[in-house]
């Protein structure tokens, strides 16, 4: 189990590269990578605020929870914080298990759960001003689902 | 105490963080000191079911009690991810 | 869209960074890794047999159907055939999709289908002979869910 | 017509393929004319619940007609991903 936040970008292929390789048991992995959409054309960038410290903390205690609920052999998050341009990666998750059911499964735990259980907030900064982003309906309903 | 705001909350006060002495017993009673103070704080607490708060770094509610908790920080629903 | 089956290696880092690259829209890839694995500590490799012209095809078809059932801006299937050594990568499956939802439910639904409807037979080789492994009633049984 | 035969069929009948000329009306006939040649293809045609069949490399079923058809092939359940 790995947590970093940064503000640097990250390299998907380098990540998984070395991520479980040669773990035994291994049989599946996922990744998830989120990139910064620009819906409505005028998106200058995308910044990104967290709490450093409680950041981490609330990452681990997800993986810990995914790591506890399914068959897991090793799990990654990388999420960044600062300003991000439209197509700028802000995060990525990766999960390695035996079968494809667990890495799947934990995977989209981990995504619901950093969604709207990891202290980072999203601000739209256009030609217009700066939004701040409201959270989802959809982000918390997605939490009963586990 | 140490509180700290994120997000629009911090814009709202216009302060990352600051000391705080208090006696507040908890969240909620803390709040309602913090209001008392400014208008920004007023306007920032208007709506407590639209924020979230942190004791020492951990997810709590407006009911917990403060005693012995170093950090607070109140922040609105995370957008992560 | 696209379908490669091949016997040579492939480097999943290189794939993604290539995978949906600037396509306007994409908020979220998922990037699923198939790995042989070795549970008994007896397998010399995994023998992979597949049925040249059909294989593609049923991958297109099971890749159409994806895109018709979510929204999905780019796929890729990679799927390699011959004998693989304990550890090595057999498959790989991407989606590129605005949203998470999506590009997890259409890269589990590719995996689902692979699985069990592309041309694809794996015989295992160990030291004790070679054995066919049997379809599983569970893979059959994920097709259900979509 | 080109009969094909994938993994543990294959094996049994000891060839990848061959043309059969046949006047079998469906998937079924021509595995009766299949299994009445020889004891190889008797014993992999023994239980067809275990089989699958495709027809010009697309899934089909035993009971479907055999007009027209190019490419037979004959397989257990798939294995791959």
């Amino acid at each position: 189990m790995s947590v970093r936040v940064q503000s640097a970008p990250f390299d998907v292929g380098a990540e998984l590269q070395g991520f479980a390789q040669g773990l035994p048991g291994v049989g599946a992995q996922v990744s998830f990578t989120g990139i910064v959409r620009d819906d409505t054309g005028t998106l200058r960038h995308m910044l990104i605020e967290h709490y450093p410290g409680m950041t981490e903390k609330a990452i681990a205690a997800i993986e810990a929870e995914a790591v506890a609920r399914w068959h897991l052999l090793d799990s990654l998050v990388i999420h960044r914080y600062g300003p991000l341009k439209p197509a700028e990666q802000i995060m990525m998750v990766a999960t390695a298990a035996p079968h494809r059911a667990d890495a799947f499964a934990a995977a989209e735990f981990l995504m619901d759960y950093l969604k709207s259980r990891a202290p980072f907030w999203k601000q739209e900064v256009t030609d217009q001003g700066a939004e701040w982003v409201a959270a989802r309906d959809a982000d918390e309903d997605a939490l009963r689902r586990w | 105490m140490n509180v700290m705001y994120f997000a629009w909350v911090r814009e709202r006060i216009g302060l990352p963080q600051e000391q705080v002495e208090t006696k507040a017993a908890t969240v909620a009673d803390l709040v309602a000191e913090l209001k008392a103070r400014e208008p920004r704080y007023a306007a920032a607490f208007a709506d407590t079911s639209a924020l979230r708060v942190a004791l020492d770094q951990e997810l709590s509610s407006f009911d917990a009690p403060l005693k012995g908790v170093r950090e607070v920080a109140f922040f609105p629903p995370m957008t992560g991810g």
